[in-house]
């Protein structure tokens, strides 16, 4: 099995979801994150000194999957992803031993 | 008359639980938007406030108030205050209080503005633009329902401002609205409330503010006032149940519809606060929630992007309040006869009064805006409205 | 006697400070829970102000201050406010300005009762059941101490709603938890306040509020109003000292100790305010704070969830607070004398008053409860109870 | 004279707006702190504003009005406030209201302090620090200034307490800070404000309360009232423009700096409100906004945690007003003359006065720190400064 | 080495430390995250429109083991986790190449 | 590739973006996470009873780098995160089988 990390734009998150759900993948784990990349800081400041923001706010979403739809489901992602402006995120894919269904204890590897 | 404290006494707590409703509607809005620009909406109140109040001193409170000119705004006489008495006058309380009760209510009408401009304004453009607004729409407004201008010679009743303040401010928020444009990704996905806590306590200090607006505006510490405080507070509770309702049948009883419901009520209140009874207050405010309730599905079927609703709610709240005085009002508490009462010349006086303000608000706001527009650019870019105004326009994060 | 500008500027300001209370306790109470039920705490003390609002002058005051029953109830020929004058009566003040002061209080006393439904009401039967206490419960005990019923004929003194609001709420709150049953997972895993800021908020506004409930009670601004005010805010910094004191002797001296013990302090010189100096205040205060952290262990002691603790701060509260007036009354405050000046009667009087209110509000609230569970069903399900009831009641989202 | 309703109405409403400012303090400092010390910051105003009430009834209003010693202090015939009637005096108004009126001053002057504190200082060392301060910095001033003191004698002007608590409680801050030395990790990473909506909300009530503080300094419902209500909005707007504008001139206009620039304002005018006209506010508040940005800048420049800037905006913003009440002084408002009008001894009696209370509050409040520091250690130790003082002062968690 | 990481309920979370603890495993690390899987969603409303809630918080525990402890740790997550109703949660198990100590710079792997 | 997750402590932050910088990287993924090991607990308390703390605010930073530049990031992210007191943090290799760019589509494996 594989773990697909998606590192996208919160705005995008609801047609990723959707997208996902139209591959017939519904379970996922999300988490809001801060990321860089190609995408420039911001300057901030306060009543005083200046604060430099180079994280910007991204949304993570994590899937595991069976190996054979890995394929599928990135492209799934990235076409719902995209908007082709700089900070559109990553996809890394992990590999992952096995998966417990905690109210079962149902292994799969 | 001499001054008499109790009247003074009244009049300084009304003038400053006013002055908290702008702060209550920077935090209302606030709740409403999305993070990143949370700060940015309450931000907008705090400097129309400061704008406003320094704007009525210098001249804004001579053109509402000052010697009329055709019935259509005031002269300079009073700019700087100058002439602006402390002795009490026949009112018994000093003018200067006056002054300063009225202030609050310049300032309070712009900031329900900053609905069309959500998350998405310049604030070099804001400021200008407030401050030609205030000017240019709120002052005559507020010089011909109070100042001696024509829609008070003509009879048109306005006790505390619902066409002065709630259908100038809704109406322009809507021409701000449809000029500025809609958010970008709007109608695209959801623009969720971030923080609606914030929002139902934005609620209660203008709940709360309200009854300086309205009890206040009777300039007294009398039984005009008493009965502003009742009916406002009936109203209100009147709009919340009545929009809570209506949402729980279409669905659930959002805790935002219900506030929104209770502003609905006390918009529509507001001008006819000092002319009718506890029992028309039930049905001004009850009606008041369906119809804002209405205005504002309308406004989304429509997809536009007046994007916190002051046009639903202040707008069509105060045109319906507008013609429910002309309705309701009843000579037993404020010596006029509405409708019911077979006047139909006042509900007439009101219709026109408010139709008319309308109107002027509209015109004049998308003029406004439009020239702004074209000369400093009201927008942000779209990177910026990407991070939000809260980054981009004041370099902080909530 | 003609009106009195002061006393009217006063108790318009008094009331509109006390309208800020009820959605202080729904920030206070709403920091106190968990994430997912924080919308829901503070829209239930919302909607308990609009409606108990309608309640009240549709026929509420009537029953509260109507034409005495049997000594029980008041008629109804105020209802709907009819006969209700705006002229300025003996008082010096618009009696129409008694029913929007007395409104106010109706409502909190409903709105402290939502502890005991923390978490795990359902939103319909709540409402009916708001309806169904505040018409057959607040409204006789009103009636009991202010509206000529029994207990003023008994002589029970109640200055300001110590029994008729705190005692009657804080009882009738642990019997709705007892019907309603405990929040499920309650003693098997911690249930910790999601945001003590906005409960130190609310504390802030409650705090605030309550020199309108208190010295608003002395219906003028006078000397009692002043007496009022002074005690008010004495016994509160009492109990919170004096509660963050014992915690800190337990282990840490918490904020949420510290502002519930200037809660207990606030509610036990609530019936006192009138009657006792600044020095009994000290004692009252701090007597309060010690007690009412008793209770609230001695709560979670027996696993009651009784959930924001409405009956050990409130109940106990205002039940010590009904004894203490009958023992520090002193006629040179108020013009009666308690126990420490030698008058037993008094005592007798105050805790017969406060005994009766409290069985009357906890078994009729107890039969209420009971009623709205078995028709309605007072709680949500249990996967309702688990998405918490911001989601499942209202659809949004904190 | 007998009471005078009106008066004793402003009066109630005014104790009560101010007290709303300690807990304004609390939010606008809890907002500026880092997450792990946000209940402290909020609790510390809460234990402040009880103590000192406690403090003030006790012994504290004594020492501040009793009968005169030396010109330097009052004596305890008021201890425990006896002798203080509820009957109306010459004032027309219980003195009994003028005692918790001016508590509710010496309450908000120690939150103030806190700013010196944060993030850092052990609760128990705090509360012997406050009650010292209080005592021994606070109540003198109190004296000096209104309470029969030399600096009346020699003519001084302090309206409602610029020297008395604003340059007292800044500079006393600015001790603080220099006995307790920096933050850990301050001037290494970056300690951003955590919740500034929160301070934007503290910011909103202070200005509210300020319409207490100044305009109830008049102590009574009159035209000196309203003077010092209008002048007080003004100022604020003045400086709130005035600080964004820099700030937005040297880069971004950030809403810290626009409600900083706002308390800046209210804590200039705040000795003058009852002296000087519209006019000079707009003077008073922006040159206000400009002195308080010029002096942040210098103390970060310095390096020094003074960590909230209380040394900065209620200092150096007392400083200015003390003198500007010198220079702006106008016998048509308030029967002196100042600078302006020829009146140079006036500007002078103010800078002694503004000076001595500058020197006795910086000199008394570093010795008193030193002390409490060298018996019970003022701070904490760094593993609980780590973690947060709301975890290891209060066992709470924001 | 693995990486065991549980998503479970957050109300069960501190019965898995517990549980945790009592398998002498202290160190882990944990954040707040939104799920999906079988359990389905709530639909929300908002002044105007309605939005669909499909992402449920959970709680998601990251603990890095010794490969001989992964079973019996899995073992203790699933019996303190469970409750026997769908959202119970899973476990996906990664595998670690190594484990630096910050502090000491000491390696594991 | 490989996946370096560095948990550390918050104020750090902005010294280990620095050192990374200086090695040429600039993405990476940032969160805010709640850790226990070495680091002991502490005793809150509310109105009523207490509650342990054991879970310290931390932040976590994930990387993902190329096999070769591994070595020299971990020894960068450690120099600029350690205080040498208690709680300084993991550092965490996981193996990544591929990383796609969601604007472009790009693979690298
Ligand atoms: N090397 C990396 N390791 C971990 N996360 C990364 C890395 N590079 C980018 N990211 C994540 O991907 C997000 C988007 O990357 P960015 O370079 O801004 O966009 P794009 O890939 O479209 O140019 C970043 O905000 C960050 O969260
Ligand atoms: N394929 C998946 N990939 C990642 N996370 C998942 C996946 N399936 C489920 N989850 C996570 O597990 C949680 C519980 O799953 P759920 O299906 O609701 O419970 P159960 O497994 O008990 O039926 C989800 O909320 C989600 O966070
Ligand atoms: N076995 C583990 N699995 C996952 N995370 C861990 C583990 N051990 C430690 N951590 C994380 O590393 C952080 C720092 O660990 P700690 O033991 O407190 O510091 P140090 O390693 O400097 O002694 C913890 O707060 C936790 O987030």
């Amino acid at each position: 099995m594989k773990m697909i990390k998606a590192i996208i734009r919160p705005e995008r998150l609801e047609f990723v979801k959707k997208a996902l759900e139209n591959q017939g993948q519904y379970g996922m784990t999300v988490m809001p994150v801060e990321g860089r990349g190609d995408q420039k800081g911001i300057s901030l400041q306060y009543r005083g000194g200046a604060i430099i923001v180079d994280l910007i706010p991204k949304v993570q979403i994590e899937v595991v999957v069976k190996d054979a739809d890995v394929d599928r489901l990135i492209n799934a992602i990235c076409e719902a992803a995209k908007t082709g402006k700089i900070g559109d995120g990553r996809i890394f894919v992990l590999p992952v031993e096995r998966s417990i269904k905690v109210r079962t204890g149902e292994q799969e590897s | 008359m001499t001054l008499d404290t109790g009247t003074t006494a009244w009049l300084l707590t009304a003038t400053a639980l006013v002055m908290l409703m702008t702060p209550g509607v920077g935090f209302f809005y606030g709740g409403l938007v999305r993070r990143k620009n949370f700060i940015s909406m309450v931000a907008l109140s705090f400097i129309v406030f400061a704008l406003v109040s320094l704007q009525w001193v210098l001249f804004g409170y001579s053109l509402s108030f000052g010697g009329d000119i055709g019935g259509f705004i005031g002269n300079l006489d009073f700019a700087g205050l100058s002439g602006i008495g402390m002795e009490a006058g026949d009112a018994g309380y000093p003018p200067l209080l006056f002054v300063a009760f009225q202030g609050v209510f310049a300032a309070i009408a712009m900031a329900i503005v900053t609905s069309g401009f959500a998350e998405r304004v310049k604030l070099s453009a804001f400021i200008l633009f407030a401050l030609l607004w205030t000017t240019l729409v709120y002052d005559p407004l507020a010089h011909w329902a109070w100042g001696g201008g024509w829609a008070s010679v003509v009879g048109s009743l306005d006790f505390a401002g619902g066409t002065v303040v709630h259908i100038s401010s809704g109406f322009a928020a809507l021409a701000v609205a449809m000029v500025i444009g809609k958010r970008s990704g709007f109608g695209q996905y959801s623009m969720e409330p971030h923080n609606i806590p914030m929002t139902l306590l934005g609620a209660a200090l203008l709940w709360f503010g309200w009854f300086g607006f309205n009890a206040g505006s009777a300039l007294a510490a009398n039984s005009i006032a008493v009965n502003a405080f009742m009916v406002t507070n009936i109203s209100a509770a009147a709009g919340a149940l009545a929009w809570l309702a209506a949402s729980w049948y279409r669905g659930k009883p959002s805790s935002l519809g219900m506030v929104s419901g209770a502003v609905a009520g006390l918009v529509a209140i507001t001008p006819a606060a000092g002319f009718v009874d506890v029992g028309a207050s039930i049905a001004i405010g009850a009606i008041a929630g369906l119809i804002c309730y209405g205005a504002m599905l309308f406004r989304l079927k429509k997809g536009l992007d007046e994007s916190l609703d002051a046009w639903a709610v202040h707008g069509m709240g105060g045109l319906w309040g507008a013609f429910a005085t002309g309705i309701f009002a009843t000579v037993a508490i404020g010596g006029y006869s509405g409708l019911i009462e077979g006047n139909l010349n006042q509900f007439i006086a009101n219709a026109v009064g408010a139709l008319a303000a309308l109107v002027y608000a509209f015109v004049v706001t998308l003029v406004l805006a439009y020239i702004v527009d074209r000369t400093l650019g009201l927008r942000v870019s779209e990177e910026e409205e990407y991070v939000g105004l809260d980054i981009s326009q004041h370099g902080e994060r909530a």
